[in-house]
């Protein structure tokens, strides 16, 4: 315990003896740290390699793939996730990307920008609760350019100039203590998780401002949540996120809920951080070690991420164990996918079919709760392995719910005459019509048709 | 005394330390009782930085009283210890020098380590092990496993709130 | 490293000098053993103790208690297990209990034997392949007794000679074989489970001569056993334990697949043996260690079963995180029992209402599958702690086939004019009544009834 000098010689020269950086409390440039962090500076650059892992990885592909969740034109028909939607990639695109993608449209709102942009804290400074509802291309876009905004920076989660972890996304402690969980004072361990948990969450618009809101009141599990959407979300006046096109349910669609699920998970239940995982210590230029900041599937640093933790296991059988896991989850999601686009087509021949508004409505609630089961699992990007059991009782859940939809629609339909086997046919051709398609924008199309008429005629704004 | 200048030996020029790993055999060789029982203490090892999260487990585990080297080193003979100890040191410093590129992220006992430790834990807990048969496993850590240093990478301060400022300060280096 | 001594007075005698304990190869009772390994033989008296856990523990109560299984007497109506089926307790009470079970009837054979009892070995090595089918009450019994059996002891798992573990079922290594995994080499950590999954295994009685067999060709995952039961045992002529009373189903009972769920599971897959959970190391007398023989849940012993290796962890938090483990394991569980137990009745409708019998046929496959899928996960013993997302991924594939013999019935019940909504109700009047009665065997009375007749006039031999 005797190691305190020779650390001077390390690290880099007079600013920091004071403790701070000298720059500005406002300062949202990345480029402004980089002579003072070069280091860190570095390994956030490595965000902008793409290679793919197994399931998931940073290339830009369309989630659409053959090999990924093909039905989702199907299942999200009548919403800009139908339009497009893909695999996540490095911090470094999140400006580029939000910009280029399809969901955008001329109605969409400032909380879109949110998770985006080292620009966003300053704003809400400054516009305070007009910045969620405002428009995005007209106003916040061009704003957040003209304030010089990097795409999700040092600010996000540093203070510039102490470098202390900061949260700067205000929903994410209204978030906690609607739980009941107290934020005044977060260990080291927690902010690792918590810088994080700003943006990797599900999250819906509040209905009167458009602010980005998070359904954590009743708890992190995908049935509390469910709750919440099913009881306060909608005592304030937020119902869904779009009305379905084929069997006209009122739908929730969900959205990356990572922190949650981590956090009622194997690792998360025993206090391990997303930082341990994602952001590993790692030897650079000689041998400095740094935090890494190079966002990625540790799946590519498993050395690092896991091996300090699991220096007793061969890494190469863990890293079975964990496509193990995953592969069990992406069948089950699949077959859950597959009932709920059937549970979906059952709705909408009720409904040509001139079964009463009641039973339709019941069938709509299953499908409803049938897809959230399947989507926050589908949204979490890890394939399961967050939560494994969880992940998975979920999917369970989901193909319990959807059934239900299925069996009320069956009774009906038959007692109105409607043949089930014509029925099933016609759905397997709008399945392999779906799929067929080649171009990714296209594929929602082949989803409606005469036999299974669109149920949405007016198109509502696109929120997410 | 002896203690500043290793460490100033550590912290000069690599040239430097090159003579200083020729240096270190006839240190070794030549090592008082009172120098071996510092190059073997905790002290020592602790010097170098790489090892801040072996150390840090270590001082508040079951076994803090012990020398790093009463695992790490082999206890048969004194001619075994200074070989083995003679050749880990020169590996050692070669990647603290020379090496400094390929010094691996995550640093693993080797396997001749490992074989060395599980020795030393049957030798000084040998009525444990006469009196049951404690052998199920590949070596005794894959039950103790967090003997002596397991107890994950992160030490006490990260159950604390951070410390303003010490961000800058690790900037680079631990 | 001067502690060498003393070790000599804490191993017990000369005999040992030679390296054999001196009792014959053919010892079978646990006595003979006493006072040569008195510690070992005090801890084995253990076993005695009769004290539960949230869903485990020792205490012989029936599995049909209302917190426990309660559909189970509907669930497999028409078979032995509908009239006596309990908790299992320590080793100690396997002679004991099977002889009082209500499952054991005049026609039962002696491979109900084979793993009640150290006389087991040397009665297959005297009868041969006649032992298997020989008369439980009549001859194997009898024998045993005269044989001066133990329950589950010493012999079972040492030779008495070397006291080396040993496996003395051969239909064990049979069934590794069968999967192509080389028996002839078993290290130490094999052994410490391989001793377990003679006994703690799925099996079934072979077709021709009785023999237990088990159904591991295919690997040890619940759809691969399912897999193995279509296909290779049918082809060897097994093709069900039973007919279901209800459903009138050709239907599988499986049976404590812990060994199957462990390898699969978390720590199987991570290398720990069932010993070091169940067996952990403990101090007794002063300060000798022993390998504790005391069998039972480990959950009353986490201090010398979880915390050597979980070290790092508070054991409390460990345990909660079991309990959520098998809150979440059971939930499902009693779920996917609800569904399957509608199945049945569903069919039962389908027959009484003269469906054709190609229909009910399928039907009557989804049920056997769907049921397998949820009792694979109920037989096993852990609540889902030995394989947290494989027990899951079961129970979600049950409602999954469960849920498709619903729905084929219901569109040819419809067809016929039934009534769902009078179908569903007396489906809870029977539940109702089942759970109404007070006397275990008499709960399986009640699941059949004028409306649901039952479907298995001629009682079948109870086989297991
Ligand atoms: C114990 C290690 C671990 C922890 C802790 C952890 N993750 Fe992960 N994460 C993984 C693994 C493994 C994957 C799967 C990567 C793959 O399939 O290539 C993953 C995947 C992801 C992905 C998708 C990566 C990709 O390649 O597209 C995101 C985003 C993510 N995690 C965010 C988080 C967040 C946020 C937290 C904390 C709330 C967290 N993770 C905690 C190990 C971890
Ligand atoms: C998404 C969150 C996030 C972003 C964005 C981010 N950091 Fe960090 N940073 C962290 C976390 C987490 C740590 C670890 C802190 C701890 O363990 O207390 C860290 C640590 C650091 C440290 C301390 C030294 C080290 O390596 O551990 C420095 C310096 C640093 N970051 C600089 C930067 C710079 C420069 C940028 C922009 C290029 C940046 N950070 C962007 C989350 C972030
Ligand atoms: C300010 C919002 C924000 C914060 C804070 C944030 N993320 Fe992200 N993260 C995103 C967005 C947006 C993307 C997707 C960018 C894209 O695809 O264009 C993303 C993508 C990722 C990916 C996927 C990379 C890949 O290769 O596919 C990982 C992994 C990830 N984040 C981990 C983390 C971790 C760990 C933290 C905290 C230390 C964190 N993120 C903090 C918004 C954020
Ligand atoms: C900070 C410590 C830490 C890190 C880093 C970490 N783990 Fe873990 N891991 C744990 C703990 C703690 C558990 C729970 C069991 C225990 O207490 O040992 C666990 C459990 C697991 C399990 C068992 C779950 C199962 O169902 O089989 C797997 C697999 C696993 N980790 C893989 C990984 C992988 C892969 C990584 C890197 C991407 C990783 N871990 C990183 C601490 C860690
Ligand atoms: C609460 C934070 C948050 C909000 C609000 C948010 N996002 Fe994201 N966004 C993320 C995170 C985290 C990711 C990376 C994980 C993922 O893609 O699942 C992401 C990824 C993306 C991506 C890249 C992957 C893809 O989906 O194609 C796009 C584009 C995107 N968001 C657009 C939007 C739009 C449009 C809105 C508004 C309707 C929005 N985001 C609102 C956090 C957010
Ligand atoms: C009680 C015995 C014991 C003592 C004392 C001990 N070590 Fe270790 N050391 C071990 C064991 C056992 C391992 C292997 C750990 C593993 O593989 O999980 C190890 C591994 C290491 C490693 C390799 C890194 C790793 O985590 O595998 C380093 C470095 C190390 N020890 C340094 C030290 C230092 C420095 C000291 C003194 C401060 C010390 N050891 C004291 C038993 C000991
Ligand atoms: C000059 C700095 C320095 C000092 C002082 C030092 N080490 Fe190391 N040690 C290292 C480096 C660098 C590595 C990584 C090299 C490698 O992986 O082989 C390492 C690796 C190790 C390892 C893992 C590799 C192996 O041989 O099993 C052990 C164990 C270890 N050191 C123990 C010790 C002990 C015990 C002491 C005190 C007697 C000590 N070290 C003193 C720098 C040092
Ligand atoms: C030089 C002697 C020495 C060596 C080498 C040694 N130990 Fe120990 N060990 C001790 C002493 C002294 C104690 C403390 C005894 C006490 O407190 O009762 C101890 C305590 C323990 C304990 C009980 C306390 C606990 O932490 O659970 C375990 C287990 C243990 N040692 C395992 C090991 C293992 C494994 C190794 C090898 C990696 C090892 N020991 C190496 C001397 C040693
Ligand atoms: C299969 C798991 C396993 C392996 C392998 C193992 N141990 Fe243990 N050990 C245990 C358990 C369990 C205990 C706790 C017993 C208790 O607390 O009563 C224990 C206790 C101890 C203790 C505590 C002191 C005492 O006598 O109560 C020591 C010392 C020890 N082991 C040393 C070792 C050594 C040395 C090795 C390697 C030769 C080893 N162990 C290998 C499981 C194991
Ligand atoms: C990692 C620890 C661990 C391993 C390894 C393990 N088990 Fe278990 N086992 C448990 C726990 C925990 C329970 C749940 C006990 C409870 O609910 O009270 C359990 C329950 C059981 C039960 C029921 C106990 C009761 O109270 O009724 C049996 C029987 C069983 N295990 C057998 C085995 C067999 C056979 C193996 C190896 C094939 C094995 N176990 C491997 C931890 C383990
Ligand atoms: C169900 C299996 C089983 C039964 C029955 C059984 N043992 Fe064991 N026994 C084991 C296992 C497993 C070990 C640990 C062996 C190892 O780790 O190599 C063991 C170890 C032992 C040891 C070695 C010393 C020790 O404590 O580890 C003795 C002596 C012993 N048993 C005696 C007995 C006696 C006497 C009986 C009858 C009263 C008995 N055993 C019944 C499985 C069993
Ligand atoms: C020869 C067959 C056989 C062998 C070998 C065997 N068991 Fe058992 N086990 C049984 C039977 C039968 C019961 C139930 C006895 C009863 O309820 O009457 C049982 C019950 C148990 C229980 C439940 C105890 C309770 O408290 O509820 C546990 C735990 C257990 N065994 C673990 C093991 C482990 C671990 C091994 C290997 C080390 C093992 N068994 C080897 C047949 C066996
Ligand atoms: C011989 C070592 C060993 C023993 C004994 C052991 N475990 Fe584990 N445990 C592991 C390993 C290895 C993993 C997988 C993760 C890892 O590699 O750390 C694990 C994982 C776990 C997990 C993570 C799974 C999840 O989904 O959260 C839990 C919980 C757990 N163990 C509880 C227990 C309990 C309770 C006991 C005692 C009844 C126990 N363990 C006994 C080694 C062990
Ligand atoms: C392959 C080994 C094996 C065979 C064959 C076997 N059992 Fe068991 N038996 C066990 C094990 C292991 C347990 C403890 C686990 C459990 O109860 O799930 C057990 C538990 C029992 C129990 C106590 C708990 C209960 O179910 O009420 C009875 C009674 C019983 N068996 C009767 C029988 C009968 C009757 C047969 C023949 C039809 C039979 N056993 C065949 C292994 C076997
Ligand atoms: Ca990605
Ligand atoms: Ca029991």
């Amino acid at each position: 315990s005797n190691s305190s000098d020779g650390a001077s010689e390390k690290t880099a020269s007079a600013k920091e003896a004071k403790g701070t950086t000298g720059l500005s409390k406002d300062e949202i440039s990345n480029e402004a740290f980089k002579e003072l962090f070069p280091l860190q500076y570095n390994s956030y650059q490595k965000n902008e390699k793409m290679e793919d892992t197994k399931y998931n990885g940073s290339v830009k592909r369309s989630k659409y793939d053959p090999d990924k969740e093909p039905l989702l034109p199907v299942l999200f028909n009548g919403y800009g996730f139908a339009l497009e939607y893909n695999e996540d990639r490095g911090h470094i695109y999140a400006l580029e990307d939000i910009r280029d993608v399809k969901r955008i449209n001329d109605k969409s709102v400032g909380s879109c920008y949110t998770c985006k942009s080292t620009a966003v804290p300053q704003m809400i400074e400054e516009m305070g609760d007009d910045y969620w509802g405002a428009n995005f291309r007209q106003e916040i876009w061009p704003k957040g350019e003209a304030m010089g905004h990097s795409p999700i920076g040092c600010s996000d989660c540093h203070d510039p100039e102490t470098m202390d972890l900061r949260v700067t996304r205000p929903s994410f402690y209204k978030g906690l203590e609607a739980q009941g969980i107290d934020t005044s004072n977060p260990t080291k361990n927690d902010m690792r998780s918590y810088v994080c948990g700003q943006c990797h969450v599900e999250y819906h618009f509040a209905a009167d401002n458009s602010e980005v809101t998070f359904p954590w009141d009743n708890g992190f599990k995908p049935e509390e949540m469910y709750e919440y959407y099913n009881t306060i979300a909608k005592e304030n006046g937020f119902e869904k996120d779009w009305v379905h096109n084929i069997s006209a349910a009122p739908m929730l669609k969900s959205q990356h809920p990572e922190y949650e699920t981590h956090a009622s998970g194997t690792h998360g239940k025993a206090n391990v951080s997303c930082a341990d995982c994602h952001m590993p210590y790692e030897r650079v230029d000689g041998k400095r070690k740094i935090t890494s900041h190079y966002w990625t599937s540790p799946l590519k640093t498993m050395d690092t991420s896991c091996g300090q933790c699991h220096g007793d296991r061969d890494l190469d059988k863990l890293k079975d164990r964990v496509l193990e896991i995953q592969d069990a989850n992406v069948g089950a999601l699949h077959e859950a996918q597959d009932i709920s686009t059937t549970a979906h087509y059952y709705i909408n021949k009720m409904i040509t079919s001139g079964v009463s508004q009641d039973k339709i409505k019941q069938a709509q609630e299953f499908v409803r709760k049938g897809q959230w089961f399947w989507d926050i699992v589908a949204a979490e990007n890890s394939s399961g392995f967050h939560n494994p059991q969880g992940s998975m009782d979920s999917l369970r859940e989901s193909v319990v719910q959807s059934n239900n939809a299925i069996l009320l629609a069956t009774e009906e339909l038959v007692k109105k005459g409607v043949s089930i086997e014509e029925l099933n046919s016609e759905i397997e051709k709008v399945k392999t019509a779906v799929q067929a398609e080649a171009v990714n924008e296209k594929k929602k199309d082949h989803a409606v048709n005469s036999y299974f008429p669109a149920q949405q005629p007016v198109v509502p704004a696109v929120k997410k | 005394m002896l203690k500043k200048s290793l460490k100033k030996l550590l912290a000069i020029d690599k040239r430097v330390l090159i003579l200083g790993a020729l240096l270190a055999g006839v240190l070794f060789s030549f090592g008082t009782v009172k120098t071996m029982a510092y190059l073997d203490s905790p002290g020592f090892c602790q010097n170098c930085h790489t090892m801040k999260s072996v150390y840090t487990s270590f001082v508040d585990s079951t076994h803090a009283e012990l020398q790093c080297n009463d695992c790490h080193l082999p206890h048969e003979s004194e001619a075994g210890k200074l070989f083995f100890k003679g050749r880990a040191g020169m590996t050692h410093i070669f990647y603290n020098t020379l090496g400094t590129e390929d010094i691996p992220d995550r640093i693993y006992a080797t396997t001749r380590t490992l074989r060395v430790i599980n020795k030393n834990c049957a030798e000084c807990h040998k009525s444990t092990v006469d009196n049951v048969s404690h052998d199920a496993k590949e070596n005794c850590m894959s039950c103790h496993q967090t003997v002596p240093h397991g107890s994950d990478f992160k030490d006490d301060s990260y159950d604390q709130p951070p410390k303003s400022g010490e961000l800058i300060k690790n900037k680079g280096g631990f």
